[in-house]
């Protein structure tokens, strides 16, 4: 049994017009240990799936259909009091932003020993031993002195270390991280990556890496999941994708991926024309038709199925036209 | 919080019937500036006099003298009046009454800036004997009685000596701190107990005052300043003060009609008059325009509806019971004949002036100058009117900076011939008539007769004399009269505020009666 | 790019209008106050400035639709026997006209003063905007209030009563500019900094013109819905003033001055007298809060707090 | 920290300098004063020779000069009416505007900032809408309506409240108290439910708008992401939050309310330092009105002080010495 299986699920935003759909009949699973990677343009619903999972989707937005289960427990039908127990204990969740994500009123001590204290029956003076402990795990010098500093006495690669110290405290099952490293400088953006990937090793904790960057999803993950326009467009083993993409806007992706693709001899990115649709407009038939190169008229009508493809278990593709020949 | 209130209320009612002790919970327009009564001669300080001292002699409800520290009085020849004092009397501080207090205290008055101008007539005062005080004056003078009033006696042996910063305890300071101005040792029905200024006075009963056979039964009386009208009559309305005074015109119908509320109105000695400035407006030199102004003056008008009836229409200065009065000298609203006089000064067409009135000085000054203006608009005169707090309103009248000027008046003798000598009299700086006369009427017929009843003592002569002063002035229209003003007192119906108040508006709060 | 943005504000602006009741509701409202200030002398049925007309014979008489009313006046008369409606109409000119006049001249202070401080920057910036901290921490009723006191004592009242229009209008003026001044700086800092600025200074174009042509445009949503709320402020500060006595005076009497001459009445049964003036001030007010909650809330611009 | 204060201090003192120059440079304007230190019928010269005492008929510069020098000492003159001088006249009206308006602030800080969050955490219920438009109205009715209505039904219609003045006081170390007597508090009640209301709608839907934005922030979402509980989000991470620019708006705020006194005690007769400068000003009591702006001048930058200390302490990214 996986560790956490989401099933057909579907979140809409209520407004006034009527429900818009955010995330349509998206599956996926995650094992223990597992690494997977969730790659799309910013709007394709990978932030709402990360969300979904622990139940915190921003007004007015909410799961209209579908099961997520988490340890075989449906964590969809829980109360908002034992959902409180998965966040943040079983589940955490690293943000975009370390600069936003620190409340900056508080001191990271006090965020941090609230975070245990909100699951675990221990004093304060345990909490910041913990706390410390985990402090030095991601390298944070001098830990003890640093507790009672405030989030802006930090550097930004600095917080996201706390960010993912604050992760690791309740030695969680899962970690979901939700563009970690975007928001950094490029130059420690490999280093927090490469911590992340640590320890999750040594912790024994399944990642799910919500990313834009196909790139770092490759070097990685072992499993990538892609979406567009609020659906699961293609999923299969993170090496199988990258060798041999099969739904035309995966190959897209690759091809725009420095030193991939058909071009690489001339060593061009190759963008995909257009943009992907606002969701209140998204076209009839499948919804990447309209950027679509080999794009013909079934696709315009009929919305295609997500189907395995091939001999791989884990590999599924959302397109009328690949594995007929045409693609 | 309505429990609490009734509550407390019976426990007021449970301590007020078992002990007696009553108290007086009291709302004025302004408390007493000083405790010093030489200080200022104000209708709220000579109000604080009666309270807290007691004066020779004092008015009754119809304008005749009461005796009160003096028993007897007799005059000895044509310049002096012989007092006989009465005997047995303390001042607060325990010191025994005799004459030598009051010599000192018509010594004290000639040396106020506010009362030396009325005691100028009087050359000194010498004690006979322990009880008995000689008066002299430099010429007949006929209002000695009226001068009195003004004599408070004072605790000669309490304000001798030096205080404590080395300053005479007798010395009169408007500006400053003096000995005077905190410390009281009168022989009244009253000792002040606690003084905040602007915020609170409290009086307390005097144990051992002389006066036993008064119905007076306050113990306490609490006096609050609330200057706002309408605050001053919630305050009465909501129960929490027991007497308020002045009760202004537009709440006599709901002061009148509330439960268990008495109102009280009696007619006062104050004039409200506007004068004519014949040096910065030529026109006005024509008799006919002050006639024509006079006819378009609705007296009566003003009275109904500004004053909610709360007036007498004046014709004249002084009012009924004041000597000069004469019945004929009625106000003359008619506005065809004002018409008519403009035409035939040649001012048909009209023209424009410019008036000035206080706003806080009178009942309603601000809304009578409003009208009287409109009502001049109707016989082609246009007013600017502009109104003012009266402690810009006075050096503007000093400098008779409009064409017409309000001012009101109270004669500080109840005498007619008073109004005259500030107000009519022709401009004299020298010897100080005419002060108030921003009208620069000067009539020497008008002048003589008032000098002259100055020094008449045949009432019946002098009342002859100042008749005819206000018969000429009528006739000149030297001035355009609007009416008295009335006193007004309201209070809870326990209280019996009928027998003390008077036109003077000296309540005499030792003799008041709390059921 | 830009008048497509704008267009699309305006219509979003219109749209967002025309869906809101409460917006409509107000806006119709106060066009009808505006309007109704604007045409007093043709629409009050008498003039209370004209001395002539008025008999204090009529004063106090009640609304004509009460007991002992008079169908001559609608709303019955005053203490000196205007015609109440009238007079409310012709307050309202003059509230109006304090309100709207004190605005403009705080925004024409404040913008200018927020331009030269963003631009300028430095000390020039630094000490116009520590005048604007310590004029703001003074609380501008109380600037009015003492400011106003002052005139009137040094001018005289007599004097005071013919500029008390214009004197009133620079004096809730003066003390409110520095609203407008921070969120103008505001603007210029956020303008100044950005690249088209730079680029327009290296290849030696007039920085100046063009930011300045961008940044008026940036700010105008802000200075509108600052100045919405501000012409509320002004009237309440003119009504407050005119309370104490320090505003308008009765011969020319503002709204605020109606309801201070009719406190003198609130026992006397004579209600009209505040009553009307107190409604048509709260309605007035309210509706111009109402609309600028809703343009704040439409516009949603960056306001300076404090 | 010292730097600061030093650079408040000089604040203040110009600020000062440029009051008392502007009161000052008025002052001999202001109407007379002798004429209501004297009786009607006082002549003229007794008139001059009292206004030659005062020393009213110095040239400007003199008086100006004397001003300062006495201003040196703690002097700020002496108040015709009260015949004390000015400086302690203030005094000893300061405490009964100070408890208005702490009572006032009291009643603020105790309404609006549960209504402020809870519309803000529940902007779709009935009370938070019901607040909201109560709010509106409020802002829009002018406090000395307010506070006329207060009288009207509270005092004289229902009798259960006081209209007017401070009632019995109790002298604690030279500051008169209504706060610890029945009837003091009771007198209290009107006037400062009067003054609150014309801040309390602002407060609650300056709370409530900053509460919203706070809300919608990332570490409010991180924080629910941690599975703290509400209260623990609500109270300490968005309060906090919310807290520091209301705190700035407050200490503006409070010097509005200052002015408000005003108006507030004009209305009640509440013997403060806001009724007596309007007595003052109908007086031209002047040296009384110097006074009374160099003390609330000097009031303002105190306040302002301290509510800029306390934001320091709050917010930890502003050292106070830096501002």
């Amino acid at each position: 049994m996986a560790l956490l299986e989401v099933k057909n699920l579907e979140v809409s935003f209520a407004l006034r017009h009527g429900d818009l759909v955010a995330l349509n009949d998206v599956s996926f699973t995650l094992d223990k240990r597992e690494r997977l990677g969730v790659v799309g343009e910013s709007g394709a619903g990978k932030s709402v799936t990360g969300f979904a999972v622990i139940n915190l989707i921003s007004k007015p937005g909410r799961i209209t259909k579908g099961e997520i289960l988490f340890d075989g427990k449906r964590l969809d039908q829980f109360s908002e009091h034992e959902m409180r127990s998965i966040r943040g204990n079983h589940i955490s969740m690293i943000f975009q932003d370390p600069m936003m994500t620190l409340n900056p009123v508080l001191t990271v001590g006090t965020q941090m020993v609230e975070t245990l204290r909100a699951h675990r029956k221990i004093s304060k003076a345990e909490a910041e031993k913990i706390a410390i402990k985990k402090l030095e795990l991601v390298h944070i010098p001098s830990p003890e002195r640093r507790l009672s500093q405030y989030p802006h006495e930090f550097s930004g690669g600095m917080r996201q270390r706390i960010i993912i110290a604050i992760a690791l405290l309740t030695d969680p099952a899962i970690i979901i991280a939700d563009e970690p490293t975007t928001a950094l400088d490029v130059t420690i953006q490999a280093e927090i990556m490469d911590l992340l990937l640590e320890l999750c090793d040594a912790q024994d904790m399944a990642l799910m890496l919500i990313t834009h960057d196909l790139g770092v999803v490759a070097e990685v993950t072992e499993r990538v999941m892609v979406m567009y326009a609020g659906k699961v467009i293609e999923t299969a083993k993170t090496i199988d994708l990258v060798r041999n993409p099969r739904h035309p806007y995966t190959k897209g992706l690759i091809n725009a991926l420095p030193g991939h693709g058909e071009c690489d001899q001339e060593n061009r990115l190759q963008q995909i024309p257009g943009t992907m649709p606002n969701l209140t407009e998204i076209a009839p038939g499948c919804s990447f038709h309209p950027r679509c190169d080999y794009c013909q008229d079934i696709c315009r009508s009929t919305v295609p199925e997500l189907r395995q493809i091939g001999e791989s278990k884990e590999r599924w593709v959302s397109c009328h036209l690949v594995g007929k020949g045409q693609l | 919080m309505k429990g609490f209130k009734i509550i407390s209320l019976l426990l007021m009612l449970l301590i007020a019937s078992t002990a007696g002790a009553k108290t007086l919970k009291l709302a004025m327009d302004a408390d007493p500036v000083s405790l010093d009564p030489h200080v200022q001669l104000s209708g709220g300080m000579l109000q604080y006099s009666h309270t807290v001292f007691d004066p020779l002699v004092r008015w009754t409800q119809d304008m005749k003298f009461e005796p009160r520290l003096a028993e007897k009085w007799e005059r000895i020849d044509a310049n002096t009046m012989r007092f006989h004092l009465r005997k047995g009397v303390k001042f607060h501080s325990g010191n025994p009454f005799t004459a030598k207090d009051i010599v000192w205290t018509i010594d004290r008055l000639k040396k106020s800036q506010d009362f030396k101008g009325l005691f100028e007539p009087f050359t000194s005062a010498v004690a006979v004997d322990d009880f008995t005080v000689d008066v002299k004056t430099t010429k007949p003078y006929a209002l000695l009685l009226n001068m009195a009033t003004y004599v408070f006696a004072m605790d000669s042996v309490f304000y001798t000596g030096t205080d404590a910063n080395g300053q005479e305890k007798d010395i009169i300071l408007k500006t400053g701190a003096s000995f005077a101005l905190d410390n009281e040792s009168g022989t009244g029905p009253f000792i002040v107990a606690e003084r905040e200024q602007g915020v609170k006075m409290v009086y307390k009963r005097f144990a051992a005052y002389w006066d036993t056979k008064s119905p007076g039964n306050v113990d306490e009386v609490v006096l609050t300043p609330i200057k706002k009208d309408p605050t001053r009559v919630a305050a009465l309305l909501s129960g929490d003060v027991d007497f308020i005074m002045p009760v202004s015109p537009q709440d006599f119908k709901i002061v009148g009609n509330a439960k268990g509320i008495n109102l009280v109105t009696m007619s006062g000695g104050r004039v409200i008059t506007f004068q004519l400035n014949q040096e910065s407006r030529p026109e006005f030199k024509d008799v006919r325009v002050r006639q024509a102004i006079a006819y378009a003056v609705n007296n009566e008008g003003i009275v109904k509806k500004i004053m909610k009836g709360t007036a007498t229409t004046a014709g004249q200065q002084g009012p009924k019971g004041y000597v000069g009065y004469k019945e004929s000298l009625t106000p003359r609203y008619d506005i065809a004949k004002a018409k008519e006089l403009m035409k035939a000064a040649g001012f048909e067409k009209g023209f424009e002036v410019s008036m000035m009135a206080p706003n806080n000085r009178y009942v309603s000054d601000e809304k009578i100058a409003e009208a009287v203006a409109s009502m001049l608009s109707k016989i082609g005169i246009k007013v600017n009117l502009k109104t003012m707090p009266k402690a810009q309103y006075w050096p503007e009248f000093d400098n008779r900076a409009a064409d017409i000027m309000m001012i009101g008046w109270h004669s500080d003798t109840e005498d007619s011939g008073n109004f005259s000598e500030f107000l009519a009299m022709c401009f004299d700086k020298d010897a100080g008539y005419g002060q108030y006369n921003a009208g620069n009427y000067c009539n020497e017929k008008v002048d003589a007769l008032v000098l002259g009843a100055q020094v008449e003592t045949d009432l019946a002569k002098r009342a002859i004399m100042l008749q005819e002063v206000e018969q000429i002035l009528y006739d000149d229209a030297a001035f355009i009269p609007m009416h008295w003003q009335h006193l007004s007192w309201a209070a809870k119906n326990n209280v019996k505020l009928e027998a003390i108040v008077n036109a003077q508006n000296f309540p005499y709060f030792g003799d008041l009666v709390v059921e | 790019m830009q008048t497509k943005r704008q267009k699309f504000k305006e219509s979003y602006l219109l749209y967002s209008f025309k869906r809101d009741k409460v917006a409509m509701v107000s806006f119709t409202i106060l066009t009808i106050f505006l309007l109704a200030a604007l045409f007093a002398p043709v629409l009050a049925p008498y003039d209370p400035y004209d001395t002539a007309s008025i008999d204090i014979m009529d004063s106090e008489i009640p609304p004509s639709w009460v007991a002992d009313g008079d169908s001559r006046f609608f709303l019955g008369t005053d203490i000196m026997g205007r015609d109440l409606l009238s007079t409310m109409l012709y307050g309202l000119r003059i509230s109006v006209m304090i309100g709207i006049g004190a605005v403009i001249l705080q925004a024409i202070i404040g913008i200018g003063v927020g331009l030269v401080s963003g631009y300028m920057g430095g000390k020039v910036d630094a000490i116009l905007m520590r005048i604007a901290d310590v004029q703001l921490s003074f609380s501008t009723l109380m600037v009015a209030i003492i400011v106003s006191a002052i005139v009137q004592l040094t001018f005289g009242v007599g004097r005071y009563e013919q500029l008390a229009v214009p004197l009133l209008v620079v004096i809730i003026g003066i003390a409110e500019w520095p609203q407008y001044a921070r969120t103008v700086r505001a603007s210029v800092l956020g303008e100044k900094n950005k690249e088209y600025v730079e680029a327009a200074r290296v290849i030696g174009l007039d920085s100046k013109r063009i930011m300045f042509s961008h940044i008026l445009p940036n700010s105008l949503s802000p200075v509108l819905v600052i100045s919405t709320v501000q012409v509320a402020n002004a009237v309440m500060s003119e009504a407050a003033l005119s309370f104490l006595g320090l505003g308008m005076p009765v011969s020319r009497p503002s709204i605020g001055s109606l309801i201070n001459a009719g406190f003198e009445y609130i026992f006397s049964g004579a209600w009209w007298l505040t009553f009307f003036p107190a409604i048509l001030l709260i309605i007035f007010i309210l509706v111009i809060n109402l609309l600028g909650d809703w343009l704040r809330d439409v516009l949603n611009p960056k306001l300076y707090k404090g | 920290m010292f730097a600061f204060i030093v650079r408040r201090i000089i604040q203040a003192t110009v600020v000062m300098l440029v009051i008392g120059f502007i009161g000052f440079s008025v002052k001999h304007q202001l109407g007379d004063p002798v004429r209501d230190l004297v009786g009607i019928s006082v002549s003229i010269e007794e008139r001059e020779a009292l206004r030659q005492e005062l020393g009213l008929n110095d040239s400007f510069l003199v008086q100006y000069g004397r001003f300062l020098k006495n201003a040196m000492h703690g002097d700020l003159g002496y108040s015709f009416f009260y015949k004390r001088p000015a400086l302690d006249v203030i005094f000893d009206k300061a405490p009964a505007t100070i408890e208005l308006v702490f009572a006032a602030s009291l009643i603020i800080l105790l309404i609006s900032v549960p209504v402020g969050l809870y519309s803000a955490i529940y902007p779709k219920r009935f009370f938070s809408k019901f607040a909201m438009g109560v709010s509106i109205v409020g802002v829009s009715i002018p406090v000395f309506l307010t506070a006329i209505v207060l009288i009207y039904v509270f005092a004289v219609q229902l009798h259960w409240l006081p209209s007017y003045g401070r009632g019995e006081t109790v002298d604690v170390f030279g500051w008169e108290s209504g706060l610890l007597t029945i009837d003091g508090l009771r007198h209290l009640v009107l006037p400062s439910i009067a003054l609150s209301s014309i801040m309390l709608p602002l407060f609650i839907r300056l709370i409530r708008s900053e509460m919203m934005e706070v809300l919608e922030t990332e570490y409010i979402k991180y924080a629910w992401a941690k599975g703290l509980s509400r209260r623990r989000i609500w109270m300490v991470h968005a309060f906090k939050n919310t807290l520091l620019p209301v705190i700035t708006v407050g200490g503006v705020q409070l010097g509005i309310l200052i002015a408000f006194t005003i108006l507030t005690e004009t209305v009640f007769q509440w013997q403060g330092m806001g009724f007596m400068f309007l007595e003052a000003v109908e007086r031209s009591d002047t040296a009384l009105l110097v006074a009374y702006l160099v003390v609330v001048g000097a009031l303002f930058v105190v306040v302002n002080t301290v509510v800029d200390i306390i934001y320091g302490l709050i917010n930890p990214t502003v050292t106070v010495a830096s501002r």
